[in-house]
């Protein structure tokens, strides 16, 4: 079980805070697909993407118990 | 009567010495919109000894609710707002040396900039800019601190050159469908939250305190309450092009920004028709007269066209405020505005 | 040109119809210090309809770096706050409708005031207002952001009466031994971040967001990067004097607060012979030219004695600045104003 | 095991952010009275306490794996 954070315009589209999922084992691309094709989120390509509050890339494999953030840029000011 | 900085000099952290490197510190802050009139505000009145302000804008109504050096008084869509930040500013603190630049900088304005300041505060509320700064910053060897904010939803970062991985590092290049002003509007007490990231940042980095330095970006939603600091020291890119060990700094390379941008936060769109693009002044005001109603200053000249107000600054830039569509704006620059300009070959004015 | 208001009816939870709501609340700020200075230029901005500014105190030159209503002209010492106040947030906007109070506002005047407000900010900087304030706005229903900063420490709380327990029960009593700007100073980020947190919370109760409230209080250090929510809804007495089942007020009931204060943040005691004190101006002016110079306004008349400055307010209150020593400041009284004192039966100015 | 954690002022009294210590089992005014016995903290009397971030009063009991937050009381402004 891995626990998803979703961030800002994410939240909104994806309608709640976070998600409970068995998709440990997997990489971050391979989970933005997924995240893409079940919850139809938008941009999820260039969105920055935390394991566990630290930063990482697409390539990074998540593990069980892991809770990953998925955060949009904001470009305002 | 006790001095100005007595109760920030009782902040252990800073004490007299801190203090004494602040007035002597220079920092750059791109953009005086919400976030940079909110740092430079912060700054001045914490005693900052030198502090230049680039700003390509000109003061609207729209911008009162958030931007907080500004009055009604300059808000009729004529004063720029460097110029407007710069005077509010002097009142607050007579003692900051203040350059205030009415400037669509780029690349080259940047590049001659940077390393002359300590640090630089994104007060800017695009990317490109952003990339530009991340890439000045690199190459010059100079802190940076990232601000940004929409909605109630606001975050920053200070990235030290040589010490941190870069925007570029941790962004993996320019981002799209970011969000902005425009699709999700604004409330200041994200714009001061955010600014108030950057501002402590920057004060301990020139107050000499870096074993405080955050290294995090942080992530808050002011309106539910998540507050999330993220760390990224891991995103360091051996070869980044901006960072890497044969950093090409890409974006100060990039001399063809697009000419024709719809503005955050405004339904504005903005034409800059090149650096050697310059206007017949008393010939444009003598054609514009006949469309609408002709106001001028020593920075710019603005027309009331039927539905739309059209300004156009003696640096060659054009605002056309009233349309979101590139098309439209274009047409009417080839309409009211071409037949009035010329080109030289001039330096920036830096 | 898009109107004042546009980008914040554009973010969702407000639009048209909180900025409606926003643009018919009345609020009242506690003391026109740093948080107080700061919610109420964010909640001018943000267009609200009617505001009440509430404090005793004038200018200084160490208010500067962090009361960010005030600029040098205001700093001379002799311009009460709540009228500086009130004259920059007129210029920044001239729709909403600000009353002024230079008042050392006590239970008396507090009881009076709050259920003429929508919701009450605590813009002071000691607990003795802020128990007043809970009391007030316990009797009246009325909603409170409470507020505090030091150093680069902050913590803010709305109460909400009925709903949430009060100050009273979370505090179980008068705090002692509390961070203050004298001991620990402070910074601006951190002045500007507790506002921020207390302006937000306001503004989702003013444009009908209650269900966005935090109902936490949060704590930060912007200096060490920690920021943390604490939830309190556990903390209901009910036997609070404040709040339970049969509450008595107890801080609206203490008519006799200390007569002899130090102020927070700056060398200076305040003195207060009691609300039916008055002097002979004239009497009293021509005593102190003896000792040093003498300016008057229509607030209070300053003198520059050898090594301290007097103020002494029309409502009968001293501030003596330039010492921090009780004592010697009730030797100064008595030597210098008591002879002018004459006693007077009169309503508090509300 | 108990995890204490101190804010503001009394992070700087203490010289660290937080203590772990087998304290679980006693009341939140046993565990002020043990601090202020073996650190010498000044005012926990009347510090704000939070366990697991919930604020609480002194007649709680800690048990084991709580985090228990001391919080004194800004009154600047």
């Amino acid at each position: 079980m891995i626990n998803i954070l979703f961030f800002a315009r994410l939240r909104e589209e994806a309608g709640q805070e976070s998600l409970h999922v068995e998709k440990a084992g997997c990489t971050i691309k391979e989970l933005k697909e997924w995240l893409d094709k079940e919850y139809r989120l938008s941009g999820l390509n260039r969105t920055m993407t935390a394991v566990n509050e630290e930063f990482t890339t697409d390539d990074t494999k998540v593990t069980e118990g892991d809770t990953i953030a998925f955060i949009p840029p904001v470009s305002g000011g | 009567m006790e001095h100005r900085y007595s109760r920030q000099e009782q902040f252990a952290p800073i004490n007299k010495e801190g203090q004494k490197r602040l007035l002597s510190s220079h920092v750059l802050i791109m953009g005086c919109g919400a976030l940079g009139s909110a740092c430079a505000e912060m700054l001045v009145r914490a005693g900052v000894g030198a502090l230049t302000l680039i700003d390509r804008d000109v003061v609207e109504p729209s911008n009162l609710h958030r931007q907080n050096l500004y009055a009604e008084r300059d808000a009729g869509g004529t004063v720029p707002k460097a110029e407007a930040a710069k005077e509010r500013l002097q009142k607050i603190n007579s003692f900051t040396s203040i350059h205030a630049y009415v400037l669509d900088a780029g690349p080259e304005q940047i590049d001659k900039l940077a390393p002359q300041c300590d640090v630089m505060i994104d007060g800017s509320d695009n990317f490109d800019i952003r990339f530009i700064l991340n890439d000045a910053a690199e190459k010059h060897g100079v802190p940076w601190a990232f601000g940004a904010a929409a909605g109630s939803v606001g975050m920053s970062c200070l990235f030290l050159p040589g010490r941190t991985p870069c925007l570029h590092c941790l962004m993996q290049g320019m981002p799209d469908g970011t969000m902005t002003c425009d699709a999700s509007g604004i409330i200041s007490p994200a714009v001061q939250m955010t600014a108030s990231l950057q501002t402590a940042e920057v004060m301990k980095l020139v107050t000499g305190n870096t074993e405080a330095l955050h290294k995090k970006l942080v992530l808050f939603d002011i309106w539910n309450g998540t507050h999330q600091p993220f760390g990224f020291s891991s995103m360091k890119q051996q070869n980044c092009p901006s960072c890497g060990t044969a950093p090409e700094f890409p974006y100060l390379r990039k001399k063809n920004r697009s000419r024709i941008r719809t503005l955050c936060g405004s339904n504005t769109v903005h034409i800059h028709p090149g650096a050697d693009v310059h206007y017949n002044f008393p010939l444009l005001e003598q054609h514009l007269a006949q469309h609408g109603e002709v106001k001028k200053n020593k920075h710019l000249l603005t027309c009331m066209l039927p539905s739309l107000r059209l300004a156009v600054f003696t640096d060659g830039r054009i605002l056309i405020h009233g349309t979101n569509n590139p098309e439209e704006a274009e047409a009417v620059y080839h309409h009211y505005v071409e037949k009035a300009a010329y080109t030289v070959e001039k330096e920036p004015e830096t």
